[in-house]
């Protein structure tokens, strides 16, 4: 076991990867010689060489779409889009070509490749550098869509996602490269080398695509959350008193509908959270799928709290992120009603 | 008010439409056989001149002549020939099936079949293109069997997609042809990312992008460019100008240039064009680019200058926007024709030979639709199963398709 | 009162439009000369004139992107994508420029631009002809949604779009373009010549964006439904002789919460229907709003019929397509949950 | 195996990392007054020379020389000094202001003033600049309040843009500037279609895009030159070539061009080059493009070679990926240094005279920055509401944002 940050976990889970199979490659706008503006690729194209991480234009259709052509010759290129507010330019060669590659060749040809792209605020970064676009990929069948919460995850995660057969989103919450951020703005952010999520093991191993995972259990209502959310639920938990069970999902699609049904099931209320806009956001699947399989259990509206529908703009960060106030007041209001 | 009037935008619009008296005075053609062939680690300033000409090997007379010409033995020119008559006789049976309701949407390649059958043959065993809908010659021309492309027109029990693609989007590892995609241009990047996994791997085999006139408008083609320019990627990028997108003539797409092949110049990518109704020219033209991109001297852009003689589709009606005569005025002919008459002067041909060819490749079409229809057409007969529709989607089912396929009963 | 195809009503909205303000322009792949792939803008350049009716590149970015741009100089551009399932190279102009401007510049620029495209399925168009991706313009604070069923709403709903100062998705359903399609694939389909919703004003008038209607009054189950699936809704509650009562949203964004509530609240069962995907779709987010708002009075789970989380197959369109079959399957669940 | 040996990649790699000498030994600097001025209605295809040359007007010794001088009285060459120096002030203190806290980010444009500053001045009243966030230039030298620029950098109170958009983001149609994205490349096709647009209304305003080396690349770059092309919009296409995007030398974007002006060379569209160091050549290309476009003549590309002093952005650490001595082996010098060695030349001007009013413009923007300081800045004093953080995502608020805006309780 070693501590790392978010970022040296990612960096790492790219390392293991890139050792274990000559086939993975890593690009993206400055990644290679400097290893990125958020240093996730630092030193990889020095282990490397220039051939299997290197610097790109600034096109991420080039980025991904060059991807997908390498992924169907046989390589699993991990690829960087520098913001996921910067996605939309590759938003067609995802959805209109990895996506369905597979489908469309009956496997012919396929395209296991990883994006990888820092999401979320929480850094004053105004609309173009605090997007958390999830749902705009949870909606494309062909697809898998993953969002870590913190170092141990995403390094298992990510390990999963390049080894991984099918073309993964793979969101990383920018908030918590270097510290479990749970939204109280106003408080010092523990270190991840402080936190128990900091201690990842050396070498290889996964966590398992589709599986979520309970991080702290309660009885009186289920909080589905993911990423940076993750730990503003349980902060809610804690300031509230409400014996919340919060549950991180790590991966949205394909989601863990079972663990989520047995917790519902035993609290009978529930909140969804994420900092994404609210309408059509992806917490409107989980509060469908949830009324459908738990429509007897239900003792509340299944709440929902969320980025407001606007552009994220700066000044204002903090009224506009899903903070632990607002999480509060769900919680408050799924256990009367 | 400026000193200089009011503004005003420029649509540019094609010589002729419907009732007008086609005219292609505008179009400079080279007499075949005066352009010179440079050598293939030329620097790409150095022949700037050949995005703005026309390489042309087979003159009026039906002589091949000039540098280009004298690199295709009299066996594979015949080969040629036949395998261009075959195209030509699977599209028109196909035109007819799909009218007969044996499918929902065919294209036709009439007229450009000289480009993706002598381009075919410039290739080695591993290369792989990445086709638009109208490169059926690349299929054939590689010996890809016929039955299977029908069967995937007719969306039957043995369509090797399983019902699930559109008529006329194959996909085909096995034979250098990558999946197509309806998204035009997506796939020309996709070469050039192609290409440099084979450079990253320190493997011999290179791809070919192929894109539209009208397609090169789209952003993707700009991509595959700068991808291909900064890494040098062994990417043959082929351009095929039929004149038309639709209903839109390619003055549309190429706007101020002159031609699409000076897109490469603003990259340094050599660009040649090239008649791309003279299997010779094509060859000759496929084969040395193909060569740079072998010798890892990077990327090549080629585009075709051809006509695009049938409709876009099954679902067009080229009479609304183009006058009818259009394509007999066409001053580069026919590649058909053009190469049988090559070979009946080269005395390995004949117009008896030629036309029983063109009896018994009809047959072989015939006869390949007989064993599809056995499998079923669209509508009826054989069907490839509703499970396959969930599958296919992920490399193993996940939980929700699983619950869906259960509640659709299959 | 004329009577109108849906196409006609969309070319008439666009002369009208075009003939009331010279600030209207018009253009788009295949537009100009030879009047579009489905005959909406056919004559409109004879009429106009090419400086306000032309043929583009093949460009769906280039198209949306010069759209913008004649929006902020103050023109009302409408703008046609030949099919939906080509917008997204354009998805980036549309998500991250015209849907943001206004509120990025504080009203110093708008984008006041119409994006017109043919969505669903139903033709054997296969995957790339048969798309409804509403749900990837719903989650987009800044944009308006609109998804008429008739040739009278589409007029109306057209003229309204172009005259309105937000940016607006303007799905029309190819497959009720000549007829009123109910999903009986196999049943020959009435032109909308003999249909009531053919009967078209002339001239001016608008349908107000935002407003949904009743289409077919019921106690038992609300379902809701736009687009074509309006259609087969109402065919499946004949089928089933379930009193159902169908609502046409119209417009998904700004919706029409009101219409809804009041129906739900006094049916107290939903089924929500779309052709796009299920995971993720607009449907999702319909029934996250009418658990929260109506929670209390539903007698059963909300249904959801859609697209299956697969891509648009070609052989198997009627398995995928949700026809009156699997509807009816929906209602008689609600009915007996 | 290919009798060519395996295919390798090629990644570009700049001259010079930390810890290397810096040297632009490669790059090909023409004297002054080399390049021929041609007539604004010469045929592209006549002047491609001038996408791989450098116009230059001030020569090593401050003089203006060659076909391109001679155009600017000496009080507009004064303005334009003071204008650069306005900027220069302006950045040194706005990044000041970040590192103090006041805002969250700041990006320079130091090396680059002569650009925006000088392509301003040539454009009339009512012409719309489509910037990107090193332009500032454009709004200072246009005589925008540097109040307002500083009120939207801390987000205060009397921000215009409410506190909305990230720091530098401006948006100022009054002055010709259009609203800012950080989305790169995107506003470039829009400076496309305002153009059409009023070339559609028979208007005689004209546009400029703007974009950088590296986002050239972005797809939307293409669309632009597409549409430029084919509608001859009047619009000037500007690309500041500042040799690096972020860690990324321009190499990587430009691959195996010459130069990104080269890039015009595929569309038909005039390109030229021009030293962004030096105010006066500068100011003479942006009024050749500009009258082209006013005369209906059609878009053209202008590339400034320029050098990025500074980091890129207050996040940004150059240290790290190239020389630190770098900047100072820029061989076009300081474009503030070379118009006033050029303004003490010509007898306007004098080192006082410059000093006295470096000192001047000082407390200009300290003035103004305490002015600002008075309605808040971004972690203290006068906020923009909560209330506008729920407006203008629409003209009228929907029902939903209604409810949510009550629910936030504002
Ligand atoms: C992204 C995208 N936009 C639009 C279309 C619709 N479309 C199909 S083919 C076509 C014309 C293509 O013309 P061209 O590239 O010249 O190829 P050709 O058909 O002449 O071979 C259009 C506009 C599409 N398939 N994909
Ligand atoms: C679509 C998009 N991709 C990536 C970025 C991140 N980014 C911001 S600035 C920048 C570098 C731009 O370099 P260049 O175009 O040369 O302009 P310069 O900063 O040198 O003025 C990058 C990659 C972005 N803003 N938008
Ligand atoms: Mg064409
Ligand atoms: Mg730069």
């Amino acid at each position: 076991m070693a501590r790392m940050s978010m970022i040296e976990a990612i960096r790492d889970a790219m390392t293991v990867a890139m050792t274990r199979d000559p086939g993975v490659v890593v690009f993206g706008e400055d990644v290679g010689y400097f290893g990125g503006v958020f240093r996730c690729t630092q030193g990889l194209q020095q282990k490397f060489g220039a051939s299997r991480c290197f610097d790109t234009p600034i096109s991420e259709s080039g980025i991904v779409g060059t991807a997908i052509g390498m992924a169907a010759y046989g390589l699993r290129p991990c690829v960087e889009i520098q913001f996921a507010d910067y996605v939309y330019p590759a938003y067609d060669q995802i959805v209109s070509e990895a996506a369905r590659l597979r489908y469309r060749s009956n496997g012919d040809f396929t395209a296991p490749l990883t994006i990888r792209m820092p999401t979320g605020g929480g850094i004053f970064g105004g609309q173009t550098h605090s997007q958390s676009p999830e749902a705009l990929f949870t909606h494309v069948a062909g697809l898998k869509t993953v969002v870590p919460s913190n170092p141990y995850d995403a390094k298992g995660l990510l390990i999963a996602a390049i080894e991984d057969d099918d073309p993964i989103i793979f969101l990383e919450p920018k908030r918590l490269y270097n510290g479990p951020f749970d939204g109280w703005h106003d408080r010092p952010v523990t270190p991840w080398s402080k936190h128990p999520l900091g201690e990842v093991p050396e070498g290889h191993f996964t966590v398992p695509l589709g599986k979520a995972i309970v991080r702290r259990p309660g009885a009186a209502v289920t909080v589905l959350a993911y990423g940076t959310m993750v730990h503003v639920a349980i902060a809610a938990a804690e300031a509230t008193g409400i014996d919340a069970e919060v549950i991180d999902l790590r991966t949205l699609l394909p989601l863990d509908l079972e663990t989520i049904e047995a917790s519902v099931r035993r609290t009978g209320r529930c909140v969804v959270v994420h900092e994404a806009t609210l309408t059509s956001g992806f917490g409107a699947e989980l509060v469908a799928l949830i009324q459908e399989t738990c429509f007897y259990v239900l003792e509340a509206p299944i709440g929902r709290v969320a980025g407001w529908d606007t552009p994220y703009p700066h000044a204002q960060e903090w009224d506009y992120f899903p903070g632990p106030g607002r999480v509060g007041d769900a919680l408050r209001e799924a256990m009367a009603g | 008010m400026s000193e200089h009037g009011p503004l005003s935008l420029h649509v540019p619009e094609p010589e002729g439409r419907p009732g007008d008296k086609p005219d292609f005075g505008d179009v400079v053609i080279p007499a075949a056989g005066t352009v010179a062939r440079p050598p293939v680690d030329v620097p790409p300033e150095e022949i700037r001149e050949l995005a703005y000409t026309i390489i042309r090997v087979l003159n009026r007379h039906g002589e091949a002549v000039g540098p280009w010409a004298g690199l295709l033995p009299d066996g594979d020119a015949l080969q040629g020939l036949r395998d261009m008559m075959k195209v030509r006789a699977f599209d028109a049976r196909m035109l007819t099936a799909q009218r007969q309701g044996k499918t929902s949407f065919y294209m036709q390649c009439l007229g450009e079949e000289a480009i993706a059958c002598a381009f075919q043959k410039a290739l080695s065993p591993g290369d792989m293109n990445f086709p638009t809908y109208r490169q059926q010659g690349l299929l054939i021309a590689g010996g890809y069997p016929l039955v299977a492309m029908m069967n995937q027109i007719f969306s039957n029990e043995a369509d090797p997609l399983t019902g699930r693609q559109l008529p006329v989007m194959y996909s085909a590892r096995s034979h250098g042809f990558f999946s197509i995609s309806g998204n035009l241009g997506t796939q020309y990047v996709q070469a050039v990312g192609w290409a440099m996994a084979s450079a990253i791997k320190g493997d011999t085999r290179i791809a070919a992008g192929w894109i539209g006139d009208g397609a090169t408008a789209e952003s993707d083609f700009h991509a595959a460019l700068v991808f291909a320019s900064t890494y040098r990627a062994p990417v043959v990028l082929n351009i095929v100008n039929n004149q038309w997108a639709i209903s839109t003539f390619q003055g549309i797409a190429r706007g101020g240039a002159g031609t699409f092949a000076a897109r490469g110049h603003g990259f340094g990518i050599p660009a040649l064009r090239v008649d791309g109704n003279d299997y010779l020219a094509v060859h000759a033209v496929a084969r040395w680019a193909i060569e740079r991109a072998r010798r890892n001297l990077g990327p090549t852009l080629v585009e075709y200058v051809t006509y695009r003689v049938a409709a876009h589709s099954t679902s067009d009606d080229p009479s609304a926007y183009r006058p009818k005569e259009e394509s007999d005025a066409w001053p580069l002919g026919d590649p058909v024709e053009r190469l049988k008459n090559y070979l009946i002067g080269r005395g390995v041909w004949s117009q008896d030979r030629h036309a029983q060819y063109a009896a018994e490749v009809e047959s072989e079409v015939l006869a390949a639709q007989k064993e599809a229809e056995r499998h079923g057409t669209l509508h009826s007969g054989g069907k490839p199963s509703m499970r396959a529709m969930f599958e296919g989607v992920y490399k193993e089912m996940p939980p929700h398709l699983v619950r869906q396929r259960r509640k659709a009963g299959v």
